[in-house]
């Protein structure tokens, strides 16, 4: 097709490399540079998109990103389908496909559209009001079965990508003494100013080319030379200089505290299909000393009857497209303007041919240079107008409107130009929590005081004249350097010809739209809200601009009001009554733009996501084919299945084994903490609910450190290795918590103790060796240490070495059985399991998991902290409090064991349950009742904590927290499932060997 | 009895670590370190003992030939010393201390060491530190525990483009394999 | 991300190094035994979580590992102080450099 | 006016012009009966409850700023009665009740959508804290299943089951009932169906003092707006809790973070129900607008600032996307926070004080919207009889004395 609207001209072009893209299916022709908006426009397509909820036909307004209307989803293979893309942003690039959304079955003809014959019915809340009854189909019924489907399905924009993303994103720190954001006219200015200074600057952009409004700049000179040739020397200057980065496709799209400003940066798609390990997109997260916004300004739509229609769109929009890329927007247009800048597209546009029929200025004179030079060249200007009505639907045929002189006419047209004036980008200053002021001669909020260390310049600081503009952002640019610490030179004069002064604007509705029920001025595009929705919102008493804004979704659509919320503001005011700075804004939140879900979640996913912590006997159980759980960020053997068995009966075997003969089971993961110090067994006495002076060097203790609030937190054997040394073992998950809350103590309590801690979680790989052949399996290695029952007793701890290297070993047992555990040097870790595998092996022994290790352990009822107890258990209910040091005057969690509740009679305390069916095994989390069919809504007793096919006992096992339940020992009580209750007989917990005799063996 | 075959093993022995001028990256040869703790006379008294002057505060990374001692915190250092015995190291410094209360710490298993060069090694560790690598902001020399992302790291600038990172060992491969990908999005210098 | 600046290191470090450890000043009583279950639980549980100038505990867990105290303003998130840990509350919080 | 289809039909025939005011704005009188401070849904709530069923009709509700501007308009709107301890069940479970019938009961559609709520199991630990919930719930009658992975996909296609990933789902518990509803229209209902029996709703109203008698008793507030007289004053302040509470000189066992929520760009439906994973932190849902609504973490210090740091951004979106690779392409389209009141047990606080007349409802951190009808309902039966609503009872502020903790963090349960 051929590109009709081409004219010769557009500096963002590379006409040698034509570019074809389909649209809709449709194959169409561009150039390298253009964007998806001025390529579908030089081939006169008009209508983009279709509304929320209207559905009424929609085409570009704008030439940037602040685009309402133009959202396409965009393709490029498999995976890659990105919907909501505003097509004046996105970069066409060969072969790209795009596709109008929310449309069914085409753009041209959508059936939705029925919603616009209906409009008045959709206004402002209306779902609020209805889609509720009947109800004696049930309460709620039909809204869950019949309306809410359907307005979920008409919802929405785009449809959403189902394919995992193929692309990667990468996310940075970087920091930075001035950072500018905004490389237009202020911007730059400020970024060579800074640079001159020596400061390390960063200018970011999020258009393509830098240049701002300067890209479109036909007319001005700056400094003597064109002001195009002025910004490639500017760039040209600062992008050799070295302290100086400039990012393009880079918008800062949020301001944090201390000038933490996140900017996300996207990669131009031919890089990426060249280069597909290249991340799509970056996120810098910008830590500045100093910060200049230099974000310009954004040019407000009018309010007016069917002002949506496509071919109605922003005056300095339509200029860019014509000077940036040779497309003229119509062949015969009329500008409608309440602003001296729209004369300037005006004037443009005619000397590129287009018949501009008339300038219709809102205000009541038009006398301004610019407006001067119009009529000079031979444009109709009249003043005083008002849009009355527009013809033509799928694009604009003709305007009616009134203006002086010539009065109320009809003029045909294929496109009109609007400008409300414009509107300081002042998102990132009001983020950084800035406060705005609003000016009433320039009907414009602008930036207070920074309360950042930050600094506005340009049109985003309502500064709108050119000189005025590069003026301030030199000044900007010094005085951030300074305060960074630089030397600036002196300030520069810049001088600038060509640009005379525009001013005006306008805000809100015009009289004769306010009040008007049947118009349908649109407010906000995107979200289809018109000034009739934000009267009824106040005629229904949501006053409020945010009660507004959240009646009426005003300023709620992707483009977040950028063109909409003054406008709004404007309207609720004069509805109400009352000022523009009365009414006030909503707030400004980041991102400000949309930012891509993948930038911030940056390189995290599969692998990278979470560390996953292996011990240093990992390898080889993976390749024993052992199951893994995940215990925190560790992964931990759970059970060694051979060939053909499952879990059940692996763990059978597993526990048999140890119980006839020995297993060996890696515990490095357990937390270790050295405690080191004149006071560290004092430390201990007050950091564990034990007693610990009196232990002897060379003997262990279990210790159980309770919370403050006197419950159970963690446990842990803990050996004396000198009389200022102590091994501290952890839980696997509460290693850090413990070590924590030790360090908190120390440093802000007992800052009397002197000790010192030290995690050697991973110092050490930890071999427990369990079982009666315990001692023959490892004493081939063991040196240095007389393994016998008198000289190395049931929990004690002695360091020697272990196949010829450094070993702390312990004589503990989780599993009831004789017993060691055998520290050595991670490193050494797998070599030594090797050595004492192959020798267990001789004596029948194996390796065995977690999962044993729990059934072992259970079956001696032994708690596990976090399954027996959830944080609100104490030692007294466990039947711990034996442990308790009785004689200490305090301990961490001491004082709390006095408070009613932990002190309370009926608490739930730790029994054994044996069902009466010994090969039923109870659920895990059952809870536990007094009958076999409780009343729903009454009390539990208790629940299960741990239950287990014991292969020791040939039966099942469990444990559970049973109110009195010491008491209660031989009552027969119910565990309910879904399936039903199950009986069982309350026993003590411990199921195996009570008198510990093989622990000692 | 050492048998020949207990040599020490770290978790990057089978990772393949880039390599090259932008970027490299390179697992370094065991060490014996240290955790110590103490006060001004147990630092001076160490450093005479380790033979490197334990630095008084953030920021000096004191070092004399393979051994180098960090200063982790305001009683804190990180001791290395690079191909030596963990035994030997530690029977040295406590002779030097028998008087004077302090705690060394084996940790010489704890932790595995990275070294980071090439152009590019400042912008890769900015994927997850948060700190101000720039070099007049970290400079050569300079040492300190902090972050890369997830995982607790000590960082120590060793030279315009080459740091050394200490990371207990289990946090370490995945800490190659992210900053490989790192490496992977950085723009180009 | 605030920038926090650490008492020990001499530095302003990013808050990711570093761990909220609640309100600071609320002291144990150092005879717990002696004090009623109104003090204790007062210690346990109860706080100032004040609109404004809150002094309040952090850790620089991946730093020098140190308590420290900083006054910071819960509006503004502004910190006005930092001072070690032991160490008395500023009786007038100087504004800190910004 | 009746809200209906049918006057939605009628009032477009004349352009929407007759409908009225939703809720009067009158100026305060001197005196009330009762004063709730905070206009969010849970005061709104409490205000209707007092007027239509306790009879209390003469109310005002001050709100300092405008009605559902806290967190009731800013959070992800989750709502299950699934929580682990009967207390907390009961409870929960009574909210729930009443969201089934709200709708009709307040004539306002707050698109109460139970659309399941599904909570993920990715590894043993997981697997046994969540059974215990779905046998717990069970006894107390309160629906919650136990989903295989496979069920768990069928439920919500875009998730990622692969056994491979680094944390995989190894099964769900699903509370049916479960769902969302319309943030906004909860406060704006329950303000329009109070205002409707007799209450004053009073925005831009800021309390700044409570009054007491010589007895110590509550005689009244101080606001921005002059002093207002009450017997009996009912704080529901979320955020603001310990401020306003510390106008009456009572401590607070609270505090009070940043949670931050975002949402994307709208797409077409792509998820049909709710989902949270408490273990990698990520809680999502789709508007019936279309944006996909998602729950951060709480910032790590006391901030009454309403925003927090990028940082939590970042975690949150990692692990949403692990969990729904498809997503990874959405883009953020707002980013905001609230300020929630957490107590130590992360159970809320209702009930009577040591002042007399005063009357406390916070403490709900970040999971009370879903509590909003039976929160109401339930403080509305204690300010009237002065005695604590039999489901209030266990929530007094007194259980920080005698330790009686309803600890649901420690139980490991998911907040939101
Ligand atoms: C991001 C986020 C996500 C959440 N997600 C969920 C979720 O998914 N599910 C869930 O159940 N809960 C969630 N919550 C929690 C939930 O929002 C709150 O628990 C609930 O809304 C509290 O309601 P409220 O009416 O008590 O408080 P609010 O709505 O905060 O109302 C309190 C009101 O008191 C006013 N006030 C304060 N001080 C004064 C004063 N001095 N004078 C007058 N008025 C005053 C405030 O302006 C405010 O309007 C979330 C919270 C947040 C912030
Ligand atoms: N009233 C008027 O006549 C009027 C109005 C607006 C602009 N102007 C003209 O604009 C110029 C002022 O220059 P200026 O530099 O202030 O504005 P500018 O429009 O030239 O430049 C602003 C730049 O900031 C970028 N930007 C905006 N938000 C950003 C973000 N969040 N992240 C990254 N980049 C972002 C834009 O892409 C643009 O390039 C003068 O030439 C002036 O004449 C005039
Ligand atoms: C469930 C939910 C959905 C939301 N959807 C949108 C949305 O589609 N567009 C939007 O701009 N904001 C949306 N918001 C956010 C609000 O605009 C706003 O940020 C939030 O109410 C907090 O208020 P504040 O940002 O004014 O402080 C949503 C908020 C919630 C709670
Ligand atoms: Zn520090």
């Amino acid at each position: 097709m051929s590109q009709a609207f081409r004219v010769p001209g557009g500096v963002a072009l590379d006409r040698a490399r034509p570019i074809s893209f389909t649209f809709d299916g449709v194959a169409y022709a561009g150039y390298e540079g253009d964007t998806l908006a001025s390529a579908l426009l030089a081939n006169g397509v008009r209508i983009v998109g279709r509304s929320y909820k209207y559905h009424r036909p929609r085409g570009i307004v704008s030439a940037g990103p602040e685009e309402p209307n133009a959202l396409v989803g965009v393709a490029r293979g498999p995976g890659r389908f990105t919907p909501n893309l505003r097509a004046t942003e996105v970069e066409l690039t060969d072969g790209l496909v795009a596709t109008s959304q929310n449309r069914w079955p085409s753009l041209r003809f959508d059936i939705g559209a029925i919603s616009d014959l209906l409009a008045p019915l959709f206004g402002a809340g209306f779902y609020y009001k209805t889609f509720m009854g009947p109800n004696w189909l049930g309460p709620n019924w039909a809204w869950k079965r019949v309306y809410e489907p359907v307005v979920r399905r008409a919802a929405g924009l785009g449809t959403a990508p189902t394919a995992p993303d193929p692309d990667r994103y990468a996310r940075y720190f970087d920091h930075c003494d001035v950072l500018v954001v905004g490389a237009g006219a202020a911007g730059l200015a400020a970024a060579r100013a800074a640079a001159d200074s020596g400061a390390d600057v960063v200018l970011c952009d999020e258009a393509a080319a830098p240049g701002g409004s300067l890209l479109a700049e036909t007319r001005a000179t700056i400094e003597g030379r064109p002001a195009r040739d002025w910004l490639a020397e500017t760039l040209q200057a600062l992008g050799a200089a070295a302290n100086v980065r400039i990012l393009t496709r880079t918008q800062a799209f949020g301001c944090y505290a201390q000038n933490f400003v996140g900017l996300s940066e996207r990669l131009p798609e031919p890089a990426l299909i060249a280069d597909p390990t290249l991340p799509r997109e970056r996120l810098w997260q910008m830590r500045a000393r100093e910060v200049v916004l230099a974000a310009g300004a954004i040019e407000r739509p009018l309010v007016f009857a069917d002002n949506d229609r496509p071919g109605i769109l922003l005056a300095e929009s339509a200029r860019r497209y014509l000077n940036l890329y040779g497309v003229k927007v119509g062949e015969r247009v009329v500008v409608v303007t309440a602003h001296d800048s729209a004369y300037r597209a005006a004037l443009d546009l005619a000397s590129a041919g287009v018949a501009v029929a008339l300038i219709a200025d809102l205000r009541d004179e038009a006398s301004g240079p610019l407006p001067q030079a119009a009529r000079a060249a031979g444009i109709e200007v009249a003043v005083k107008a008002s849009v009355h009505a527009i013809r033509g639907r799928g694009r604009i045929e003709a305007v009616r409107l009134a203006a002086h002189p010539g009065g109320m006419r009809t003029l045909a047209c294929d496109a009109l130009l609007m400008s409300g004036g414009w509107t300081p980008s002042v998102h990132l200053f009001s983020q950084a929590r800035g406060k705005l002021a609003f000016d009433a001669g320039l009907e414009a909020f602008r930036p207070g005081p920074p309360v950042a260390r930050q600094r506005s310049a340009g049109a985003c600081n309502a500064t709108f004249g050119l000189q005025e503009a590069l003026a301030e952002g030199d000044a900007a640019g010094r005085a951030a350097a300074e305060a960074a610490g630089r030397s600036p030179p002196d300030p520069r004069a810049i001088p600038v010809e060509g640009a005379p002064p525009a001013a005006g604007g306008t805000l809100g509705a015009p009289l004769h739209v306010l009040g008007d029920r049947h118009a349908r001025a649109f407010v906000d595009f995107q979200n289809d809200v018109c000034v009739k929705d934000v009267e009824l919102a106040i005629q229904e008493g949501y006053r409020s601009i945010e009660h507004v804004k959240r009646y009426t979704t005003t300023g709620m659509a992707t483009d977040q009001g950028k063109l909409s919320n003054m406008n709004a503001l404007a309207i609720a005011a004069a509805v109400r009554r009352t000022s523009i700075p009365e009414v006030g804004l909503t707030t400004f939140r980041p991102p400000y733009m949309p930012v891509t879900f993948g930038a911030f979640a940056g390189p995290a996913r599969d692998d990278l996501f979470d560390p996953a912590r292996r011990t240093p006997i990992h390898a080889w159980a993976a390749e024993r084919g052992a199951a893994f759980e995940d215990v925190g960020q560790w992964k931990r053997a759970w059970y060694f299945p051979r060939r053909g068995e499952g879990m059940r009966a692996a763990v059978a075997r597993e526990g048999r084994t140890v119980r006839a003969g020995v297993g060996l089971f890696d515990a490095s993961t357990l937390g270790k903490i050295e405690v080191v110090g004149r006071d560290a067994a004092l430390f201990l006495e007050r950091m564990y609910a034990n007693a610990f002076k009196k232990l002897e060097v060379g003997r262990c203790r279990y210790g159980l450190m309770l919370t403050e609030t006197g419950y159970l937190m963690d446990d842990g054997v803990i050996g004396r290795l000198a009389p200022d040394r102590f091994h501290v073992t952890t839980t696997t998950g509460g290693a850090a918590r413990v070590l924590a809350q030790m360090e908190d103590y120390l440093q802000t309590e007992f800052t009397d103790l002197e000790v010192w801690l030290t995690s050697t979680t991973e110092q050490w790989a930890t071999i427990a060796v369990q079982g009666p052949r315990a001692r023959d399996t490892i004493a081939p290695f063991v040196e240095g240490l007389d393994l016998s029952n008198a000289a190395f007793p049931h929990m004690s701890v002695r360091d020697g070495k272990a196949c010829g290297v450094p070993a702390r070993v312990m004589r503990v047992s989780f599993s009831g059985e004789l017993g060691y555990e055998i520290n050595v040097g991670s490193a050494y870790g797998l070599d030594v399991w090797k050595a004492l595998f192959a020798e267990a092996e001789k004596h029948g022994g194996c390796a065995y998991g977690t999962e044993t290790m729990h059934v072992l352990r259970a079956e001696k009822g032994y708690v596990i902290v976090g399954q027996e107890t959830d944080g609100t258990v104490t030692l007294a209910d466990l039947g711990l409090d034996w442990a308790i040091g009785k004689a200490k005057a305090d301990f961490v969690g001491k004082r709390s064991l006095r408070l009613a509740e932990p002190a309370r009679e009926g608490r739930k305390q730790l029994v054994g349950l044996l069902t009466e069916d010994p090969t039923v095994v109870l659920e895990e989390g059952a809870q536990v009742t007094a009958t076999a069919t409780p009343p729903t809504g009454s009390s539990a007793l208790g629940h299960i904590t741990s239950s287990y096919p014991s292969a020791t006992l040939g039966r099942s096992i469990a444990l559970a927290l049973v109110a009195g339940g010491r008491a209660r020992v031989g009552e027969k009580l119910f565990a309910s499932t879904a399936a039903g209750a199950v009986a069982a007989i309350v026993t003590a917990p411990c199921f195996f060997d009570p008198d510990g005799k093989r622990l000692h063996g | 009895m050492a048998d020949p075959w207990l040599t020490p093993r770290s978790p990057l022995d089978d990772l393949s670590l880039p390599v090259g001028d932008k970027f490299a990256l390179a697992d370094m040869p065991p060490a014996a370190r240290f955790v110590f703790r103490g006060a001004e006379a147990a630092r001076a008294a160490c450093s005479t003992a380790f033979g490197v002057a334990l630095p008084k505060a953030l920021g000096a990374a004191g070092s004399a030939g393979e051994r180098a001692a960090l200063w982790l915190g305001p009683d804190e250092w990180l001791l290395l010393a690079e191909g030596e015995s963990a035994e030997t190291v530690a029977a040295a410094i406590e002779a030097g201390l028998a008087d004077v209360s302090h705690a060394l710490v084996d940790v010489s298993h704890r932790q595995v060491a990275l070294e980071v060069t090439g152009r590019d090694a400042a912008r890769v560790l900015s994927a997850g530190c948060p700190l101000d690598l720039r070099t007049k902001s970290f400079p050569v020399g300079m040492a300190t525990r902090t972050l890369f992302d997830k995982v607790d790291i000590t960082l120590w600038r060793r030279g315009e483009t080459d740091f050394r990172i200490e990371v207990w060992r289990s946090f370490s491969p995945w800490l190659a394999a992210a900053l490989t990908e790192a490496a992977r999005g950085a723009p180009a210098a | 991300m605030l920038l926090i600046p650490c008492p020990y290191c001499g530095m302003e470090r990013p808050e990711i190094e570093f761990r909220h450890g609640g309100e600071a000043h609320v002291v144990r009583p150092p005879d717990p035994s002696a004090v009623t279950d109104e003090a204790w639980t007062d210690y346990l549980y109860f706080r100032s979580n004040p609109k404004g100038v809150y002094a309040e505990r952090w850790r620089h867990v991946s730093g020098c590992g140190r308590f420290f105290n900083v006054v910071r303003d819960t509006v503004s998130d502004r910190i006005l102080a930092s001072y070690r840990a032991g160490e008395p509350r500023p009786a007038a919080p100087v504004e800190a450099r910004r | 006016m009746r809200f209906s289809f049918l006057n939605v039909v009628r009032q477009a025939l004349s352009n929407n012009e007759g409908w009225p005011e939703q809720w009067a704005s009158p100026e305060p009188k001197a005196a009330y009966d009762v004063v709730i401070v905070g206009g969010g849904g849970h005061g709104l709530a409490t205000a209707y409850y007092l007027a239509s069923q306790l009879g209390v009709a003469n109310v005002a509700v001050l709100e300092k700023g405008w009605l559902g501007g806290g967190n009731t308009g800013r959070n992800t709107t989750i709502l299950r009665s699934n929580y682990l301890w009967e207390e907390s069940a009961a409870l929960y479970e009574h909210a729930l009740k009443l969201w089934e019938g709200l709708s009709a009961e307040l004539n306002y559609n707050v698109m109460y959508s139970a659309r399941g709520v599904m909570m993920l199991a990715h590894n043993v630990h997981d697997v046994q804290v969540i059974r215990r919930h779905v046998h717990a719930n069970r006894l107390a009658g309160v629906d919650n299943a136990w989903l295989t992975p496979d069920e768990v996909k069928a439920f919500c296609p875009i998730l990622n089951i692969s056994p491979d990933i680094r944390y995989p789902i190894v099964g769900a518990a699903l509370q049916r009932r479960g769902g969302t509803a319309r943030h906004d229209a909860v406060a704006w209902g329950y303000a329009r169906g109070a205002s409707a029996r007799g209450v004053d709703i009073i925005q831009n109203c800021e309390v700044t003092g409570i009054r007491r008698d010589a007895a110590g008793a509550v005689a009244g507030v101080e606001t921005t707006r002059g002093p207002i007289a009450a017997r009996k004053v009912g704080v529901v302040a979320a955020g603001h809790s310990s401020v306003v509470m510390a106008m009456a000189g009572v401590r607070m066992p609270l505090d009070s973070y940043p949670l931050q929520a975002l949402v994307s760009e709208p797409v077409k439906p792509m998820m049909p129900c709710v989902v949270m994973s408490n273990t990698i932190h990520a809680y999502m849902s789709q508007s019936d607008k279309g944006e996909m609504v998602i729950g951060a973490g709480t910032d790590a210090y006391n901030s009454y600032s309403q925003t927090g740091g990028l940082h939590i951004a970042n975690h949150t979106l990692e692990a949403i996307c692990e969990l729904f690779p498809a997503v990874r392409r959405l883009r953020m389209l707002r980013n905001w926070g609230g300020i929630v009141d957490v107590t130590p047990d992360r159970s809320p606080i209702i009930g009577l004080t040591a002042v007399p007349g005063l009357y406390v409802n916070c403490g709900w951190g970040t999971g009370g919207f879903k509590a909003t009808p039976g929160s109401g309902h339930v403080f509305a039966h204690t300010i009237a009889r002065g005695e604590p609503h039999r489901l209030a009872a266990p929530f007094a502020l007194d259980r920080f004395r005698s330790g009686r903790l309803i600890d649901e963090a420690a139980a490991a349960a998911v907040a939101h």
